[in-house]
């Protein structure tokens, strides 16, 4: 019989407790912010959207291989000698053409592999975080500075060069031994 | 008093009554449905340390509008497997008894949309056809979920209705009457005269049956609670249980008519509560009115404080969701049969008792 | 307390020949090897004996071990025959704090080991994760359904190193 | 005549509100009453394992993350301990300072959703905000450190990605001062609440017997009443330096091993974790966080299992290297995969109602499940 009315005392004890708890917060101000009106502020290291600032880029591939979702691809194709690709800023000289650069966002975990192994420095995180598509295609960034001809003319290019090059080793080699060897070269 | 005046305007009875039955749906229960919900979730936001709605009319006052225009948009779907009749039929019962209870309740001392002797009896009666509702929307679902929530459902509207009962047979036993009007003139003058405090008068009974009138008010608010399924005690419709119970299957307008059902019916039995308790209509401390000469001023007043006390124990409603956690149906069982109608029948008797005196 | 000699000497002693070796040439971790057909005994007599008492099996994991020799079917899928499947046991006594591993091995070809869901429950569904993942046919398990694949697939089972992925699953198409 | 009954088959999920995931659970019915529960998992299989032998170690990190999605940083550390273990590397001291402070304060916001969303299970939704709230703090905590809420990839193999950011330790003690007060308001709300007590004491018992047998850990262990512990009892990285308690059920309000003593142990725990945090934070030795990292990590031939006391329970990486840069075979026991097998024998005998109670008591992680 006393637990009885222990009971009832302690269901109302404590809702009122919890009551009391419930209304002091209507007068707590809100933690929540108006999002697209207001936006947090974010800090200095934060991991969104990826950016590769393509002037630097040597085209090393490290960070595709670091890449545990294989959304980065990147095709480089050799420069000829004669050509002058550039330098990075901090001064190393290209030795690469990158005919494409594409980071799939749609893949992307955000995981910042990455970002460590570039050796110029040239890939990093943003803060950008708005960039939602209607279309999966249009996560599929790219980031080569190269037109899809420069891109086949580079290769082109080289192809040409590295069949000249061979020729000219075949000649080489023709004209240096006896013929006999240089058929088997072949 | 409305009703004469319409029947004299339109020269017609039946106009007259349709009129008189629809007032106090569009002058008073879907703007207060409007604003009850839009209040309940501003109510749990600050409570959570939140905004919440914030977007459309001040402080998103306009909310409900916007949802309500969406929920008239969306497609009604309907399951295959549906008994098509009662599924149809079952939101529009479960308004019906909600607003059907509207008519005995007098929101001023001339403004009643039916001044019936049997008052609170009927309000408890169409109230009834809430069940009948429940059932039938978590039958024609052909939904698990759906039917366990209206077997709930049902068991505990039944249950519920026994302690409320026999709260409102002490009040008919003090004042005698169960006619909701004459129970809020009776109250008349200051709060002390308020049933909660023992109702008008000086005597010694009156002293007596303050604690009583406490307990009685404390059951019969915790009842009501259950009869309109609320937290603690909204195990029908459980979301993290029963997905939302009987009405899992409803959507768009259908669904909005279960909504508009359970908001009404949340100041439907606060109104009676607070008729019964606390004066129904009348001021606490006197009216404006009466003061500067103003006689037509003392009904609006009187609708405003009578919509102030519904309000408010809507409030306590909405604060005390925000706060408990859910009972489990056989706990809810307990509560009703081992609790609170014993402790109905005892106030019962202390009451009988008291009234002898 | 008892090291991994002292489990290896007490188990020698008592099941001969089920008890086949103890490898402690690898870093870290040492194990024992036991007959597949006998764990069941084996497991149950170290739950229940009194010196030993591993009343807690941390973890059963299946493994392909990928060492037979590879095959080029007529198709050109490398398939890898002659190989084992093992299931590893990691044992620990929280009343005594001492931990012992656990090897078995079966042929791939008929990778069947008796099962120890009933001595401690909680290998019941590591062992269908090792059905299911690896392939190895639990013998005497109450329920060995598969568990994180569809109940329905067909196209064997992954974690083994030759697994190839079917083209489509009821018409879907698996590679996305 | 006798009455002829038939049960009835109820189907939870995958899409249920309080299946914390996509998890089907099918119940047998007889009126409310359980008679059986059968759980269907792998609604959420990403073949962790399989992606893991393809991969090289750090490249595995990111996909430990999604595991346990809710203790990420402890994911990481554990696979951290393992790997380091099989390849027998030290790392600096502040290193590990670092993990035990990163792993108490992802371990305070495990919790605070395990507690926060039981309280949703059990029909209280404000103190499943105000948990979000606070949790909320410790996610910044992270973001600053690393830049990432959820899936960090901040604990490498031989060291962490980034060093503490300069405001870290002082933001790290203000939530540690702010958090104290906010753990008792929560037991006022909703652990000490009546109708909650009714609904958790009592229920789900779980005795210890049946729980080792099981394989059950962590904060389900502990609160059917066993001073357990994997973080005194086994220990690892630095926790042998910290002064702090194990908190078991003691059964206050019904038995032991019941719903709410293994929902009060993760409150108890938290405060644990502070204390733990406190000290670390006192305690902070200075030093360089990259410098062990390994440049190519390629361990010898041979296997390891390292357990950690992740939030939910025993982590366990099984891992055999075979001497390349990839993992021979990763296996992971996840706590919530073991704890998930023992809910046919709590929930039997039960009303449906408490099924989600008991389910949301064992707290799991389908990420971790399912893998």
């Amino acid at each position: 019989m006393i637990q009885y009315f222990k009971n009832i005392y302690s269901a109302i004890a404590t809702i009122f407790i919890g009551m009391k708890i419930t209304f002091k917060h209507l007068f707590v101000p809100a933690v929540t912010i108006q999002y697209p009106d207001v936006k947090p502020k974010l800090p200095d290291r934060e991991r969104n959207r990826l950016y590769v600032n393509f002037d630097d880029c040597i085209g090393c591939d490290q960070c595709a291989r670091a890449c545990p979702v294989e959304c980065i691809t990147v095709d480089t194709v050799k420069g000829l000698p004669t050509e002058d690709l550039g330098k990075t800023s901090q001064g190393k000289k290209k030795a690469l053409w990158v005919t494409s650069f594409t980071i799939d966002f749609a893949k992307c975990c955000y995981c910042q592999l990455c970002v460590f192994p570039c050796p110029t420095e040239c890939i990093y995180m943003t803060d950008i975080y708005e960039f939602s598509e209607y279309e999966r295609s249009n996560l599929i960034y790219n980031f080569s500075i190269l037109t899809p001809k420069e891109a086949e003319e580079k290769k082109a290019n080289y192809a040409r060069f590295e069949a000249e090059k061979a020729a000219e080793k075949a000649a080489k080699a023709a004209a240096a031994t006896p013929p006999a060897n240089a058929s088997k070269e072949q | 008093m409305t009703y004469d005046f319409f029947s004299k305007l339109f020269g017609s009875d039946l106009i007259a009554a349709l009129i008189q039955s629809l007032l106090p749906l569009f002058i008073f229960i879907l703007p207060y449905a409007l604003f009850a919900v839009w209040w309940e979730r501003k109510v749990s936001a600050h409570m959570q340390d939140r905004l919440g709605p914030m977007r459309v009319g001040w402080h998103g006052a306009l909310q409900t509008i916007a949802d309500i225009l969406k929920l008239f948009q969306k497609e009604d779907i309907v399951a295959s497997s549906i008994d098509k009749p009662l599924f149809n039929i079952a939101p529009v019962l479960m308004f019906v008894g909600t607003y059907a209870a509207f008519a005995a309740i007098p929101f001023s001392s001339v403004f009643i949309g039916s001044n019936l002797d049997l008052g609170v009896f009927f309000i408890v009666a169409v109230s009834g056809f809430s069940v009948a509702a429940i059932l039938m929307a978590g039958w024609a679902s052909d939904n698990k979920y759906s039917l366990i929530g209206a077997m709930r459902s049902a068991a505990q509207i039944i249950s519920y209705e026994i302690p409320t009962i026999l709260v409102i047979i002490t009040i008919v036993m003090v004042t005698g009457t169960l006619n909701l009007t004459t129970l809020s003139e009776m109250q008349t003058g200051h709060f002390w005269n308020w049933m909660i405090l023992g109702g008008p008068g000086s005597s010694l009974s009156k002293f007596l049956l303050i604690p009583s009138m406490i307990l009685g008010f404390g059951i019969i608010y915790i009842s009501t609670l259950a009869e309109v399924n609320r937290t603690p005690f909204d195990i029908p419709e459980a979301e993290s249980e029963l997905v939302a119970g009987y009405h899992t299957e409803y959507s768009g307008m259908k669904f909005a008519m279960f909504f508009l059902a359970e908001y009404a019916n949340m100041l439907a039995v606060s109104s009676v509560v607070a008729a019964l308790f606390f004066g129904g209509y009348q001021s606490p401390c006197g009216y404006l009115g009466n003061l500067i000469g103003l006689k037509w001023l003392i009904p609006i007043e009187q609708i405003f404080w009578f919509t102030a006390k519904g309000l408010f124990f809507v409030f306590v409603q909405m604060w005390l969701r925000w706060t408990l956690p859910r009972l489990r149906v056989d706990q809810l069982m307990n509560t009703c049969w081992k609790y609170l109608i014993p402790l109905a029948f005892v106030n019962l008797i202390i009451i009988g008792l008291i009234t002898l005196i | 307390m008892k090291n991994i000699q002292e489990i290896f000497d007490i188990l020698k002693e008592k099941f001969g020949d089920s008890i086949l070796e103890l490898l402690t040439t690898l870093p870290v971790e040492s194990f024992i090897t036991i007959a597949p057909k006998k764990i069941n005994e084996v497991c149950l007599f170290m739950r229940d004996n009194e010196e030993l008492k591993f009343n807690s099996l941390m973890c059963l994991s299946g493994v392909d071990d990928a060492n037979g020799k590879q095959v080029k079917d007529e198709n050109g899928a490398v398939k890898i025959e002659g190989s084992t499947l093992s299931v590893y046991y990691h044992l620990e006594s929280t009343e005594f704090r001492h931990k012992v591993t656990l090897k078995s091995s079966a042929p791939k070809e008929n990778p069947e080991v008796e099962s120890v869901a009933l001595i401690w429950h909680h290998a019941d569904w590591h062992e269908r994760e090792a059905w299911d993942l690896v392939g190895i046919k639990f013998l005497n398990h109450p329920d060995l359904r598969r568990i994180l694949m569809p109940y329905d697939w067909e196209a064997g089972h992954p974690l083994q190193k030759d697994y190839k992925n079917p083209e489509f699953y009821h018409g879907m198409k698996v590679p996305y | 005549m006798a009455l002829k009954t038939e049960h009835m088959t109820l189907n939870m999920g995958p899409q249920h509100p309080s299946t914390h995931g996509v998890l089907r659970l099918e119940v047998e019915l007889e009126g409310e009453i359980i008679k059986s529960v059968q759980p269907h998992i792998g609604y959420l299989h990403r073949c962790f394992e399989k992606h893991a032998e393809a991969m090289t170690y750090p490249q595995v990190i990111p996909y430990v993350d999604r595991m346990d999605y809710l203790a990420a940083m402890y994911n990481e550390f554990g696979y951290a301990v393992a790997v380091e273990k099989l390849l027998g590397i030290q790392v600096p001291e502040r290193v590990e300072y670092i993990r035990v402070i990163m792993g108490e304060f992802q371990r305070i916001a495990s919790h605070l959703v395990a507690v926060g969303t039981y309280g949703l299970d059990i029909g209280a939704f404000t103190p499943f905000l105000f948990c979000f709230r606070d949790r909320e703090r410790i996610i910044n905590l992270f973001e600053m450190t690393c830049g990432a809420r959820m899936l960090y990839n901040y604990i490498w193999v031989g060291g962490l990605s980034h060093d503490l950011h300069p405001d870290f330790v002082r933001n790290a003690k203000e939530f540690v001062s702010y958090f104290k007060p906010k753990v008792k308001e929560l037991n006022d709300l909703l652990s000490y609440n009546r109708i909650f007590i009714d609904r958790t004491a009592n229920v789900g018992i779980l005795p210890l017997e049946t729980a080792i047998n099981y394989g059950i850990s962590g904060p389900n262990l502990r609160g059917s009443g066993f001073e357990w512990d994997i973080r005194k009892d086994d220990t690892y990285s630095v926790y042998n330096k910290f002064d702090f308690d194990i908190p078991v059920g003691k059964g206050l309000q019904g038995t032991v091993g019941d719903c709410w003593d293994r929902y009060y142990i993760r409150i108890q725990e938290m405060g644990e974790s502070l204390k733990i945090i406190e000290q670390a934070l006192e305690q902070l030795p200075e030093g360089d966080v990259t410098s062990a990292i390994p440049k190519r990590i390629k361990p010898p031939v041979g296997q390891v299992y390292s357990r950690v006391e992740n939030p939910k329970g025993e982590l366990g990486y099984f891992i055999i290297s075979n001497g390349s840069p990839n993992p021979f075979r990763v296996k992971v026991k996840g706590p919530s995969f073991v704890h998930l097998g023992i809910m046919n024998e709590l929930c039997k005998g039960h009303m449906i109602a408490d099924v989600i109670a008991i389910l949301g008591s064992i707290d799991i992680v389908l990420g971790e499940v399912d893998r």
